[in-house]
């Protein structure tokens, strides 16, 4: 039985720790915070820097050939710091799409670059306040071009290359394709939109008959998203992980620190308990994310239901966690000039990142019909 | 069983019809919930006074208070009457809530005579607005954990210090405060009270951003603030007893929470698509729907339970408690699934994107400290097992030693 | 605002509780558990002389021609005491099925024996463990004549009377009526069953060409019963919050009681806050049912509404107070001898009587969107 | 990561299968839940000891103890993996697991290596069976707070009270148990520990019924039972320190839950109608479904992780103490819930008439007192707040005061 990351893996998940701690404090995400910034720059240079953004890409494009295990430990730091930057939609998103799904052309063209950091990629799929589907989706690609508005986009603003959800005139989950943009030719418009967690930025995008790339086959592109969404589902999950272990630990010091009728508030059932559950599903979190990081890494067949279980065990632990936390200090919890904010934003900016919990454990039960389990 | 007036209620509740319908502009019924005013505070305020100062004059700014105060002596049940009705009008509101409802009946207690005439009335016809000032940083939940200390110097005393959580300090002209004389004591017992002008040398004021960007709150600083010894209410040493005759009358103000509820959501709903089709088919959605909007009825009729008792002349039970421990998490939780059935959308917080002007997003922001703010979830759930069903007090070790030798953060 | 019961009704809920707090302890309800009998006989016997069976049936038929309020404080007073008796069945089911949908014949040969007690009476829905709808009702009517099995019929053993639910030969919802059926007549078999709640008799019955009248029109079946269920349902409520109230109460008793590390336990947090969740279950369960008492009482449009609301949110609070009061008690809570089972069963047992939460919770949206208020 | 074995781990499975595959007889697959025997418990003890003495003849019933003890010296990542094998046979089980976990380690630590030399090996090989008389009616979650006494006559000591929650006791030869040797100092230090025979005169035991009908634990009482001083485990006043040796044992011991889980859920919601068609198409459901499925994934991973721990020769981290909190809610919601689905109809405990023989009934009931027995759900959160995130303890009234003088609720 080996079911734990390796000692290399560690000393990686250490170097990223060790830079996010000493250039990703508090302090640094709330300058993004405070500003209209769409990410923190000095930070995200560093860790294209060291490297992290090319972790998983081929070295024949680039990155450092490592794998999915080794992005996973990475993010679980990212999430820890609550880091503003565009690491999730560049990498998770916008590398692994190509990766997947892209020709040896689109990879050439868009991997080392993204592998460097010089740009930034993501992935546009939601077109509003709604789930998006291949029925609800607009935008549209036809002879090389595609014509839409996607809202709200991750880094949208800043990134330099899109995977956008199109319909490409299919029917039923044929309907739509996926497609890659140079965000960067004209007939591309871009608004930064105001989200619930400033600390990453969104923006609304409208393409006007712009010139775009066909990323796998058409009519395959809900197939192959769902596939990319499964993948960044676990290393979101680990971003959860490290958001929901942050959390508790800030509750937890806060209530060591503050004192309430003669005793510190951590001696109060009320907090102990609430902090024991905190615990309890960081822990399940962690070991359902911790498999389906396994199975990433292997390419094993059941991706599908691994991914929903980290996802959706990690959103209510990172969710709970990050509410409660505010909760556990009281009046200055709900402070702007607290920390605690930082996490009760990105819980819920991830939690929807790539759709609600109720929409991943509806595949994680459809998953369960097709095994034969029962 | 039925939810008709007496005959009183019901010729008093014509009373106010009549004088409301001649006075005010009726609320427009389309625009309910939309709320939040265009006009700067400044301005409300004005508005707000000289509202205050009609509705005083008919008598209806304080109803159940003696007539020698400007009230009308009447009883609990028409003020819930007279405030129903007010409702349907579209007139200024959150001004003089806290000085009417907790300083000025502090002040009828404990004040001489001659303070009372001089200000109750210029409170109660808004031409002067009253702050409370008793929460600091190190003492929330455990208010008489409170630091800010006063010193006799002559016939007066000398505040230092520093309170926090004070609504509307910044417009305000007058203040309640409590604050520690001796520390010597256990710490109910060194505890001396005053009420101040809040204009007086060495206040100094500032504004407190929350998550939700709003700022109604502040801190405020005493530095060497004077305070002649006339203003103290109650003995020297007495600050906890006056401080539970505010804190009395602040348990009742305490009301259930407003905001987006189960009618919204039943809207958002029918209006938006889940990958299987639209959300108010999803089972899901239909259970959460149906549990907020029990909870919510739950509520509502526990109001009128309440409404029932004070109609007949009784002081309601402590069933009106539970108002705030179902409201808040039902706000946060409510406000998080309807961002949920929006998708990767429901994380907009842009009024013009986000359905019904982000109304969801903005109550899950604010409900984080709507849990926290006039009691916690944790302290209202100590107050309804102890108060109510009369189970005992956690051990507290803070109650015969000597304050400043009490274990607390600062001292660690 | 006069949102209470009049002081007559007190009267009567006082004169209810005094008489079952004398003559329906623990030991009594145990007596039942311990034995095959399908209820208690003597404390049965009490209520009917009492009067309280025939309380809301009209003078014309026997009874006292008082309405529903005074049947919701009795109902109430038999929801503390877990009484063992076929009062909802007899009553809330079967007479008020009778005078809401029966002729004047049926009125006349049932409502008198309902009301003095003589006789007991049961609706029959169930045809095992699933929903009961149209769709999947297999006991059919035809010509006078019904056959079928029916499982589980509530005080099925003992019942002389049983409102059923039968298949006419309709569609949808219009394929289903009420009849009314002698279960004394030859071709009826019946069997008891074990149940969750042996306090309550439960059997299952059989019809082999049975004679049977018609309770209202055909094909109209469903939407009486959902009527009739409706009334059960703020009648049941009201025993729910009953029962919540007296779990409550005996858990609270022992946490004043019992001592762990030198302390009462209901001193720690961890209760303290279990019984405040409890108290405000019960009190919003309260308001809920008092609203479907009103509604009930003036046969108000909303009856459908208010009846679920009442019931889920009165099962709600049942659920939680019987089972947490277990867990307050701590190891002799789940023993045989100690009393917290008898609210844990008979709280399942009336979650599930007239459908599970889910189904009104259904319902209840139902309404919502049928009613304007969005 | 992978799940494999490493090569010693691989070997040693290996033996474990092929020892096994030569003494045993593989479990039905397809009875896999069914699991209850229908032989009586004196016929499966009989079964249980043949099985434990051929067991312990190969080594395998104690691998991680000396081998001067009869055991293997081997690791505990090997016990873990005979037990993996050892789940594919069809064995008795459920005899000893008390015994030689928890009694006769406390034996081995504590008592005399001629006591030792006489009953370690007996119990081993299964010849005799042990329990553990620690909780009383009065002392649950405080176990310490026991009142059971002991009093010195002779060489002897007469042991006078009750037990509560033993297991076995009523096939048991030995057991061990912990009195109250002086009330007058404090709790912990006026303990004293012996074991004892339980065919001892004046030992009477009685089954507990539990509201689900099992009855797998007793009564015993204590009738001025005598015990010879040279029975006594550590120093007269030191049973506390024993005890927790015993008690560290019990936490390891103190597994995940059984039980009808998602797959026979997933099942039920296949094979059920609800009223607006197939329960597994109900939103809902699916939900439901899905938080099941990964808390009970999230189980089975935390065990891997601790699997992973010992394998590497570590002692695992506290992550293990959850599977109770999470399993003991779980398996009574779960329950609950399937029952719900079935409507009405979920009521029936008929075996015949319930799907799947009435399992989730059952489980429903019996999930009452699992929440409870072991720890409650409260204690469990009360050790992981303190053992694994180090909050502090309660306040302890009841640390320095005479036990005779706490208060408790026999001399209110």
């Amino acid at each position: 039985m080996n079911f734990d990351f390796s000692d290399d893996q560690k000393m990686l998940k250490d170097q990223a720790r060790k830079f996010l701690e000493d250039k990703c404090s508090y302090g640094d995400v709330r300058t993004v915070l405070e500003s209209d910034a769409s990410h923190h720059d000095d930070i995200w240079q560093g860790l294209c820097d060291l490297g992290f953004t090319g972790a998983a890409i081929p070295e024949e494009y680039g990155g450092l050939g490592l794998g999915a295990l080794e992005l996973c430990v990475i993010a679980e730091e990212l999430g820890r710091s609550a880091a503003p930057v565009p690491f999730s939609s560049s990498i998770y998103m916008a590398a692994e799409a190509i990766k997947i799904g892209g020709s040896e052309s689109l990879k050439q063209a868009w991997l080392p670059k993204l592998a460097s950091g010089e740009i930034i990629g993501t992935l546009a799929a939601a077109e509003g306040p709604a789930a998006p589907t291949p029925r609800n989706t607009k935008t549209s690609f036809a002879n090389g071009k595609l014509t839409g508005r996607k809202l709200p986009v991750p880094d949208g603003e800043t990134a330099s290359v899109a995977i956008v959800l199109a319909n490409t005139g299919g029917t039923g989950e044929q309907a739509v394709s996926l497609v890659v943009v140079d965000l960067t030719q004209d007939g591309v418009t871009r608004s930064s939109v105001e989200t619930i967690d400033p600390t990453r930025g969104h923006a609304e995008i409208s393409f006007d008959n712009v010139d775009a790339s066909l990323l796998g086959v058409t009519g395959e592109g809900w197939a192959l998203m769902k596939r990319v969404e499964a993948g960044a589902a676990v290393l979101v999950a680990f971003e959860q992980v490290g958001g929901t272990e942050a959390a508790l630990h800030m509750a937890k010091d806060y209530s060591l620190d503050r004192y309430a009728f003669g005793r510190q508030i951590g001696s109060y059932q009320a907090i102990k308990h609430k902090l024991a559950d905190m615990y309890v599903k960081l822990e399940l979190a962690r070991s359902n994310a911790y498999y389906g990081a396994m199975v990433l890494a292997q390419e094993g067949a059941d991706l599908e239901l691994a991914a929903a279980s980290a996802r959706i065990s990690a959103t209510e632990a990172y969710r709970f966690a990050a509410q409660e936390c505010i909760q556990v200090h009281g009046g200055i919890g709900f402070t702007w000039e607290a920390n605690p904010q930082f996490h009760y934003r990105r819980s819920k900016l991830l939690a929807l990142s790539l759709g609600s919990a109720s929409r991943w454990k509806n595949r994680l039960v459809s998953e369960l019909e097709k095994s034969n389990v029962a | 069983m039925d939810f008709n007036d007496t005959p009183e209620e019901a010729k008093f509740r014509s009373e106010v019809r009549e004088w409301l319908a001649a006075n005010a502009r009726p609320r427009d019924p389309n625009n309910a919930k939309a709320g939040v005013s265009t006009k700067s505070e400044a301005e409300r305020l004005v508005r707000a006074k000289e509202w205050q100062a009609k509705k005083a004059d008919a008598g209806y700014a304080a109803i159940t208070w003696p007539t020698e105060y400007g009230g009308l002596g009447g009883t609990s049940i028409q003020s819930v009457i007279y405030s129903q009705e007010e409702a349907n009008y579209d007139v200024p509101r959150g001004f003089f809530e806290i000085g009417l409802g907790m300083c000025i009946p502090t002040m009828m207690k404990w004040a001489t005579p001659e303070q009372n005439e001089r200000y109750v009335k210029p409170a109660l016809f808004g031409e002067e607005v009253w702050c409370q000032l008793f929460s600091e940083p190190a003492a929330g939940s455990d208010v008489a954990g409170l630091r800010t200390k006063c010193e006799r110097d002559g016939d007066d005393w000398i505040i230092n210090g520093q309170k926090v959580w004070t609504s509307g300090a910044h417009f305000c002209d007058y203040g309640i405060i409590v604050t520690r004389s001796d520390p010597t004591v256990p710490k109910h017992k060194g505890l001396t009270f005053f009420f101040l002008d809040m204009k007086t040398p060495g206040i100094e004021i500032r504004p407190i951003k929350q998550i939700s960007g709003g700022a109604g709150f502040n801190e405020v600083f005493f530095n060497d603030v004077r305070v002649p010894d006339s203003q103290r209410l109650g003995d020297v040493g007495e600050g906890w007893k006056v401080s539970l005759t505010t804190l009395m009358n602040e348990r009742l103000a305490i009301g259930g929470g407003s905001g987006v509820d189960y009618e919204e959501l039943l809207k958002l709903a029918r209006e938006t698509e889940l990958e299987e089709g639209p959300a108010i088919k999803d089972a899901n959605v239909r259970e959460k729907l149906a549990d907020w909007y029990v909870q919510s009825q739950g509520l509502k009729y526990t109001k009128f339970r309440t409404l029932t008792a004070l109609s007949k002349g009784q002081v309601p039970g402590a069933e009106s408690s539970i108002g705030k421990i179902v409201s808040g998490p039902k706000m946060q939780d409510l406000g998080s699934f309807a961002m949920d059935i929006q998708g990767q959308g429901g994380i907009l917080q842009d009024t013009d994107e986000s359905p019904m002007g982000a109304a969801f997003q903005n109550q899950w922001l604010g409900a984080a400290g709507y849990r926290i703010a006039g009691g916690t979830d944790e302290i209202l759930r100590n107050i309804v097992s102890e108060q109510v069903l009369g189970l005992p007090q956690d051990i507290r070790v803070d109650k015969n030693v000597p304050f400043n030798e009490l274990a607390s953060s600062a001292k660690k």
